[in-house]
């Protein structure tokens, strides 16, 4: 089934692609939905036999990021009446221009770094770079919180990606937890977003920059 | 042995127990008794340690993080310690006179908590056997000293010369810990010594050969720092002024030589290279001219005192630096001598420095006038600390037939015999070093000559100097004390320079007999001295024969028929050193700012005579510099947060090109 | 079976602590639960301990030292907040820096918060699986949120938001690292530190050093290492004194999180690899750190500012290694209670004086007459003087320094060392001397007023007291156990 | 002290500071006849030292009201300590009293000392003339002693002995053949420094009117009867004693044996007062120098002094 795991890769690819394009903050926490249903799929790939615990994984899995992550993330763009616009520092085209750089940079950096065990598709440590490095960026370049949270969140993505691919022996343990810790900042960031709305009249994240030196 | 553990207790007992009692006078009783009584304790076994060369060590085992801590008195050791604590003892009970009246302004425990701590540490450093010792010690003095000198922190030029101060002695303080830590670093400093410290118990390094050069360069600094050497020695004009006169008595008297002390003690452990001597002398040479000219061009009289102790620093680094350069040629009597000298002089420049700081803390303390153009006629007001003065100026100008002049004499000696002998790398150094001691102690003469004058003779110069009274007796007594040593150590000079060269004998072979013609030489010289009292006195006796019934008029100052004159038309200090000032003012800066009267209807002129302080102006500018240059870069974080996000992708970057490259 | 228990008594208190409505029985449960953790810690601190979930959790030495700091740290903070929390005024009231209104969060949630911070903490120093670490790194990032944000006004909601992201940023990079981690042992390998340990030499070496880039710049922005840094004066200026006192283990354990992934690359024969990854970044953060120190306005920023450039000193010690090691893990006591202890009282000082200004304290040793002597000899604490425990760490970190022939490094050390020294001192003395009647008063008779000392509560006092007399003893006398297991800690996580 | 161990030196040595102290008043007179006879003038007595020493010692005195012991104590000092360095003071190669190495530091050391106090005796007064001539006699005294102190060097250096007795007793014909051009210096910077030291011209006047350019007759302005005869006395000690060391550098006649101890002493004093003859032909040949000029005139001294060392070093 490596294909189907490609396909999905190569979905992510291009979602970052349209993440770093377009300009409406509602459509890019729908990109970020729609990665994290594909990723909820990738624990249950190249199985050999179905058992319990990849399922939890994925369905946990699939209910935060596709559907509880977008949930948090509009209601806190409602409470905060604000034009729905991304505010980018780096225009759209400059940014889509990083994006192929980046694809190019994280190529290179997947070639220098050996493919992780058998049986993992040699585009999963470039495409995680790549989805890292996306969400870096869109962090460092967008001037909402809430578009720095969907930044977290694609970061977010590329690990899971990785580490759901590549690494099946990972107890249940480790990777609820790991689910829960992002559940709750994605939780606290939310809180946090409603309060800098109420606080400031607004949630450029720019313009807090009272603390300095 | 015993009595050196209970000397080290009595001062850290007394100094905690200082700060238990509520009540002023409790707490001052018990801080200034515990210095008293530790010193007494601890005088004993250093002067015996000096009698008999070999000492004694005392080592208690101290659980990690020290180690082993060990003590040691040798003939060196006591040559310190025994003036050290003599001196911290005589302050101490000075400093409960001179505290006496702050009563009510603040607690008396904190002074004399440090008072003690400073104390203790001063010993430890003196007798420590260990580097980690040392350091311990060392930076407890520093520390120490700090909070005493900032005792009056009220006063902002105190705090200003408190912060000076602990800047560089924790510069300095850097120098000594890589010189202490150094693999195979043992104290005093041999090379190749095994490392019975923690790095080795643990990591099992193995000690890397380090050149001797570079030891005595971070010896050089670190201790050279401290001792006042040019230009390092920047914090000195500035902290001994403004620390209380007891303690400016024990800094100048005593901490100071802690740095002489550390640079002797690697000179005589290590082989010197000529070039440590040639160091030596340069920077004594200079240290001593250019503190004595700083003394000539000051208006404050513990301003002068602090710049003259930094005179006669650069004066025991000279007999160093001969030293050393004997012993490099392979001159035994040279090294012998200079040591000699710089030992002698450390004793006679301990004593005689601290009774002028006491002095002029007497002053201080009676008139609260720092400046010496306002005060005058001060001796018939306080006569005690004026004859006192008297005795320790003409002491410290190296006059006979004082203390000072056997240290002088020693030292120019040292020089003529390593002119005279068939050395080509002694003669010129010997030169220079025999040329910067007569202009030194002829500089000197005219700065106190004209202080002792200004300060304590003639009319006095305003309201306050009129109003002067004695001190009280808790303050009188050390003077009188110290006043005596005086005229004692011109006699004495021969038994102290014996008991210095015996301290150097294990270091350098045959020491005593070598020096013997020199000690033969004290020795007539104190017959001259004997004339001399004899004759002055004899004279005076004539002098009060031939009035007694003879009419003796008391009238006004004659001054070639000028009746009359206003007290401030006296000539000042400033305007008495003026013409020797100008001489040095390449080295002192402008010795003075005039405004002249200037137009049909001039405004007000005058002038302004102080010399700057040009080391620490520059050390001012260059440090100033260096903050605006570091000011500039707190723009690095001006609060964006997605500036940081950026900071933290293109470390991962750059540390993953470094990394998979 | 002490051990778990430091973990769950804590978490079920902090349940607890949140549906408790009583603030007095909430305090006490809070003390309690303080008293009982330091208890249990140290029946483990002697006690051999075993395994718990097959060897997920297991306190060895350095998960014993690394919890004795924080519960040492714990308890401290927690009797000072104790008062503390009697004393803050309920309400709305106006901000002292801009003058807007704000009222401090539910004292319930405060208190739930800090015991959870405290269970996370625990947590980690158990963790024996990678995974476990950063779960725990990552729950005391979100446990110590809302304390941050104690005092609702807009500077302690930026504060926060920027703790927030940047550290959640920092902390998935190490999760992507943990992965590699454990994929450099060709997939098959668990996150379990044994397992990867034994599986040492088989590792990929390339995967392992870009693995080990990914966790130290995750686990360097927790803890604090130039240039991730930059979340933490903000979090320390903003947050109650107590919040930046528990900041400080929260560093430590972050410090512990790399130091394990290090026995990770040490087992691989990989040490070299990390040391001078070390060494840079300590050195880096150490000048960051200076560069700053140097003419701060804000003393608490000062002081966040000086746990970065200790931070510095920890990473330069680790990555030295040898007893430079052992250098570390003391310094990581010694500067733990120094920089405790200054918090505290940082917070007595704004209590006192209403204002976070350098220039605007004054004569802090005649106004506060316990407080300001404890605040002098925390400065000498915390720049490394002697007797204080700073001096000895950094003296043997020095020293191996030194020993190991890296001079240069030493000297830059050295010299980074001494302007951090001038900065502090310069400020933090200042801050000290003189009186206060100049600096704050306007009129003479205000200035009679203010030039008499104040009175203090015990609270407030005794705390920093009892931290400032644990970095004397570590200055002048180790127990024997602590020096036994520090040793044994230093071996462990890869000094030699 | 070698010179103490033979009785017969001993009573040498005494006998020679017995002439010295008889003796040295007569050099002033000396000088003024020199000076009347340049002059075309008949000049005083030449004992009229001796007159005014035994009128002045007859008189009372007067103190300022400002003054206080330390005023009394400068004459005294003064003339102790030139008593003292006669005592030291070889005369024609003989030794003087007391002999060590290094001597000649305490010699230096003497003079300066008697300055020291005489300088704040004048500053006792209050005046600011004596203040002025007090800070002016410091000034001078810094590159004049060194200049002496490195002139003794030069002849220790030429000689290879320490002490002053030493050093005189060696310098002989043979010495004078061997470096004659450094002698010479060192001779004329002595000679510079004996005028500096004894307030002659070109340093100083020491009959002028003129408060403003005095140096030591205006320190000395307030003392009075036997203060003055003291200070009188000392000078005449100085000058004496000085002239001793310089005669017996320029005059390298000795006599090692008893007999010819006598020829020695006797070419010593003929050599003092054909020096105070010299003195007299340069004070009435030339005027005294500038102020600002004696500073430069010293420091030549000592350059002349440091020459003589660098000509015997290389």
């Amino acid at each position: 089934m490596l294909s189907l795991v490609e396909l999905i890769l190569v979905g992510l690819v291009l979602t970052n692609l349209v993440l770093l394009g377009t300009s409406r903050i509602g459509l890019c926490i729908r990109m970020v939905a729609f990665q994290g249903v594909g990723l909820a799929l990738l624990p249950l790939l190249g199985l050999e036999a179905l058992s319990p615990e990849p399922l939890v994984i994925s369905g946990a899995t699939a209910l935060l990021k596709g559907w509880i992550f977008p949930l948090l993330l509009f209601r806190s763009l409602e409470s905060a009446h604000v034009r729905a616009e991304v505010e980018p520092y780096v225009g759209y085209s400059n940014s889509l221009l990083f994006g192929v750089a980046a694809l190019a940079v994280s190529v290179w950096l997947g070639g220098r770094v050996p493919v992780p065990g058998p049986g993992v598709p040699s585009l999963l440590t470039p495409v995680a770079f790549f989805t890292i490095l996306v969400g870096l960026f869109v962090i460092v370049t967008r001037r909402k919180a809430v578009s720095q949270v969907v930044g977290y969140l694609v970061l977010e993505n590329g690990i899971f990606a990785f580490g759901a691919v590549a690494l099946r022996k990972a107890q249940l343990l480790v990777e609820m937890g790991i689910l829960l810790d992002v559940f709750v900042a994605v939780f606290v960031m939310g809180i946090a977003i409603f309060r800098i709305n109420r606080e400031f009249d607004h949630i450029d994240a720019d313009r807090l920059a009272s603390l300095k030196e | 042995m015993i009595l050196f553990a209970c000397c080290l207790a009595t001062f850290l007992l007394g100094a905690l127990a200082a700060l238990l009692p509520r009540s002023y006078r409790a707490a001052s009783a018990i801080g200034a008794g515990a210095s008293v009584l530790g010193c007494l304790l601890g005088l004993i076994p250093a002067a015996r340690a000096l009698v008999e060369p070999q000492g004694w060590a005392l080592t208690l085992a101290w659980p990690p993080p020290f180690g082993l801590g060990s003590f040691a008195i040798d003939g060196v050791s006591a040559m310190f310690l025994v003036p050290a604590l003599a001196l911290i003892g005589l302050a101490a009970v000075y400093g409960r006179g001179y505290l006496a009246d702050q009563e009510g302004r603040r607690r008396a425990g904190p002074p004399w908590f440090f008072y003690n701590i400073l104390a203790a540490a001063i010993t430890g450093v003196f007798t420590a056997r260990d580097p980690l010792l040392l350091l311990l010690c060392w930076e407890a003095m520093a520390l120490s000293s700090y909070f005493l000198i900032c005792l009056e922190d009220a006063d902002g030029a105190v705090r200003r010369a408190g912060r000076i101060y602990l800047v560089a002695s924790n510069l300095g303080a850097a120098f000594l810990l890589v010189l202490c830590l150094l693999p195979g670093a043992a104290w005093p400093p041999v090379l190749g010594a095994a490392d019975a410290g923690l790095a080795s118990s643990l990591g099992g390094m193995t000690p890397v050969a380090i050149p001797a050069g570079a030891i005595f360069l971070l010896a050089l600094v670190g201790f050279g720092s401290k001792a006042g050497l040019a230009p390092l020695g920047v914090w000195l004009p500035e902290a001994h002024p403004a620390a209380p006169s007891h303690v400016s008595a024990v800094l100048s008297g005593v901490m100071i030589k802690t740095g002489v002390y550390g640079i002797l003690r690697v000179l005589l452990a290590l082989p010197p290279q000529p070039w440590w001597g040639w160091t030596l002398l340069t920077l004594g040479g200079a240290t001593a001219v250019l503190g004595v000219a700083g003394a000539l061009g000051q208006s404050e009289l513990k301003r002068l005192l602090a710049w003259s102790s930094m005179e006669n620093a650069g004066l025991m680094l000279l007999g160093l630096g001969l030293g050393a350069l004997g012993r490099a040629f392979d001159e035994p009597v040279v090294a012998a001598l200079g040591f000699g000298a710089a030992l002698v002089h450390m004793v006679n420049h301990g004593v005689f420095k601290s009774l002028l700081f006491l002095g002029a803390g007497s002053v201080l303390h009676a008139t609260g006038e720092r400046r010496m153009d306002r005060l005058g006629g001060v001796l018939g007001r306080m006569p005690v600390t004026g004859a006192t003065f008297l005795a320790a100026a003409l002491g410290i100008c190296g006059l006979p037939p004082l203390g000072g002049f056997a240290s002088e004499l020693v030292l120019g000696l040292c020089a003529l015999k390593g002119l005279l002998l068939p050395q080509p790398g002694l003669d010129i150094p010997s030169l220079a070093a025999l040329a910067a001691l007569i202009l030194c102690a002829g500089m000197a003469a005219a700065a106190f000559s004209g202080a002792f004058g200004v300060v304590f003779l003639g009319a006095p110069r305003g309201e306050t100097a009129q109003h002067a009274h004695e001190s009280p007796r808790a303050m009188r007594a050390p003077m009188l004390i110290l006043a005596a040593l005086v005229p004692l150590l011109g006699i004495l000079a021969p038994l102290v320079l014996r008991a210095a060269l015996r301290a150097l004998a294990p270091a350098i072979p045959g020491a005593e007999a070598l020096g013997a013609p020199t000690v033969e030489a004290l020795t007539t010289a104190t017959l001259v001295f004997g004339l001399l009292f004899a004759l002055l006195g004899g004279l005076l006796l004539l002098r009060r024969a031939l009035l007694r019934g003879r009419d003796v008029r008391t009238g006004p100052t004659w001054d070639c028929g000028y009746a009359a004159p206003t007290a401030r038309i006296q000539y000042t200090y400033s305007s008495f050193t003026q013409p020797l000032a100008e001489m040095f003012h390449a080295l002192t800066g402008p010795t003075g700012v005039l405004t002249r009267p200037w137009g049909l209807f001039p405004a007000r002129a005058g002038h302004v005579a102080e010399s700057e302080d040009r080391m620490l102006n520059g050390f001012l500018a260059l440090f100033g510099f260096i903050d605006a240059k570091l000011e500039a870069l707190h723009r690095l974080q001006q609060g964006q947060v997605h500036v940081y996000v950026l900071y933290i992708a293109a470390t991962l970057v750059a540390l993953l090109a470094w990394g998979l490259w | 079976m002490p051990a778990r228990w430091t973990i769950l008594a804590p978490a079920a208190a902090g349940a607890a602590a949140f549906v408790i409505p009583d603030n007095r029985t909430r305090r006490g449960l809070l003390v309690g639960t303080a008293v009982a953790h330091l208890a249990l810690t140290l029946y483990a601190f002697r006690a051999p301990s075993r395994a718990i979930f097959e060897g997920a959790l297991l306190l060895d030495d350095p998960g014993r030292l690394f919890l004795l700091a924080t519960s040492v740290l714990f308890i401290a903070a927690a009797f000072y907040s104790a008062g503390y929390l009697k004393r803050e005024a309920s309400g709305t009231r106006p901000d002292m820096v801009e003058g807007r209104l704000f009222s401090n969060s539910p004292e319930a949630r405060f208190t739930g918060c800090l015991l959870l911070f405290l269970a996370a903490m625990s947590f980690v120093c158990l963790a024996q699986n990678l995974g476990l670490l950063w779960v725990g790194v990552e729950a005391t990032t979100l446990a110590s949120a809302p304390l941050v944000y104690f005092h609702r006004h807009h500077r302690s909601l930026e504060a926060t938001w920027k703790y927030l992201l940047l550290c959640s940023v920092g902390i998935a990079l190490a999760l992507f690292g943990t992965y590699m981690l454990a994929l450099s042992g060709g997939g098959e390998v668990s996150l379990g530190l044994p397992a990867l340990m034994a599986a040492g030499p088989t590792l990929n070496p390339v995967l392992l050093k870009a693995a080990f880039v990914f966790l130290l710049v995750g686990y360097g922005t927790k803890m604090g290492l130039a240039p991730m840094h930059t979340w933490l004066p903000d979090v320390y200026s903003e947050s109650p004194s107590v919040v930046a006192l528990l900041s400080t283990s929260l560093l430590n354990v972050s410090f512990l999180a790399i130091l394990r992934v290090r026995q990770v690359l040490c087992a691989a024969g990989q040490a070299q690899f990390g040391n001078d990854l070390l060494v840079f970044l300590g050195l880096t953060s150490m000048g960051w750190a200076a560069i700053f120190l140097l003419r701060q306005t804000d003393y608490k920023r000062l002081l966040a500012y000086s746990s970065v450039e200790h931070m510095g000193i920890l990473a330069f010690g680790a990555g030295i290694g040898g007893a430079g090691m052992f250098g570390a893990l003391l310094h990581l006591f010694a500067h733990g209670v120094a920089k405790g202890a200054m918090f505290l009282l940082a917070g007595n000082v704004l209590a006192a004086y209403m204002t976070k200004n350098v220039s605007g304290v004054r004569g802090l040793v005649r106004a506060l007459p316990y407080s300001g002597p404890l605040w002098v000899a925390g400065v000498l604490a915390l720049v490394g003087m002697p007797p204080f425990g700073a001096f000895v760490s950094e003296l043997t970190i020095l020293r191996s320094a030194l020993a190991g022939g890296r001079y240069t490094l030493a000297g830059i050390f050295l010299l980074l060392l001494s302007v951090a020294f001038i900065g502090i001192t310069t400020a933090c003395l200042r801050m000290a001397q003189g009186n206060r009647a100049a600096a704050a008063a306007a009129t003479p008779a205000e200035a009679a007023a203010t030039a008499k000392p104040m009175r203090e509560h015990w609270s407030a006092v005794l705390p920093p007291l009892a931290l400032l007399a644990c970095a004397l003893l570590l200055g002048l006398f180790h127990p024997a156990r602590l020096a036994e297991v520090m040793v044994s800690a230093a071996r462990i996580t890869g000094g030699f | 002290m070698s010179a103490a161990v033979d009785m017969n030196m001993l009573g040498g040595a005494l006998l020679r500071m017995a002439a010295g102290l008889t003796l040295c008043p007569l050099l002033f007179g000396v000088i003024n006849r020199v000076k009347a006879l340049f002059a075309g003038r008949r000049g005083q007595p030449l004992l009229q030292t001796y007159y005014d020493l035994a009128k002045l010692l007859r008189k009372g005195a007067v103190y300022s009201g400002a003054t206080s012991w330390a005023f009394g104590l400068g004459p005294a000092a003064g003339l102790a300590c030139c008593l003292c360095a006669l005592a030291l003071a070889p005369l024609g190669g003989q030794p003087g009293l007391f002999s060590f190495e290094g001597d000649l530091f305490l010699f230096a050391g003497l003079y300066s000392l008697g300055r020291f106090l005489t300088a704040t005796a004048a500053l006792d007064t209050g005046s600011s003339f004596e203040g002025m001539g007090a800070s002016r006699e410091m000034q001078f005294a810094v590159p004049a002693e060194l200049a002496l102190i490195l002139g003794f060097v030069a002849l220790a250096q030429a000689t290879g002995d320490y002490s002053l007795a030493g050093i005189l007793g060696r310098l002989d014909l043979a010495r004078w053949q061997a470096c004659g051009p450094v002698l010479a210096l060192t001779a004329a910077a002595l000679f510079l420094v004996l005028l500096a030291e004894t307030c002659r011209i070109p340093v100083d006047d020491p009959n002028t009117h003129l408060e403003l350019t005095m140096v030591h007759e205006v320190m000395v302005l307030d003392h009075s009867g036997p203060d003055l005869a003291f200070i009188v006395y000392g000078q005449a000690l100085k000058m004496w004693t000085l002239g001793a060391v310089l005669a017996g550098l320029v005059i390298p006649a000795r006599g090692g044996e008893a007999s010819s101890m006598l020829l020695g002493a006797v070419w010593g004093v003929a050599g003092i007062f054909g020096l105070a003859v010299v003195i007299g032909i340069v004070e009435s040949s030339m005027a005294r120098l500038r102020l600002l000029l004696v500073p430069r005139l010293l420091v030549g001294a000592t350059a002349l002094s440091g020459l003589a060392l660098i000509l015997l070093l290389r």
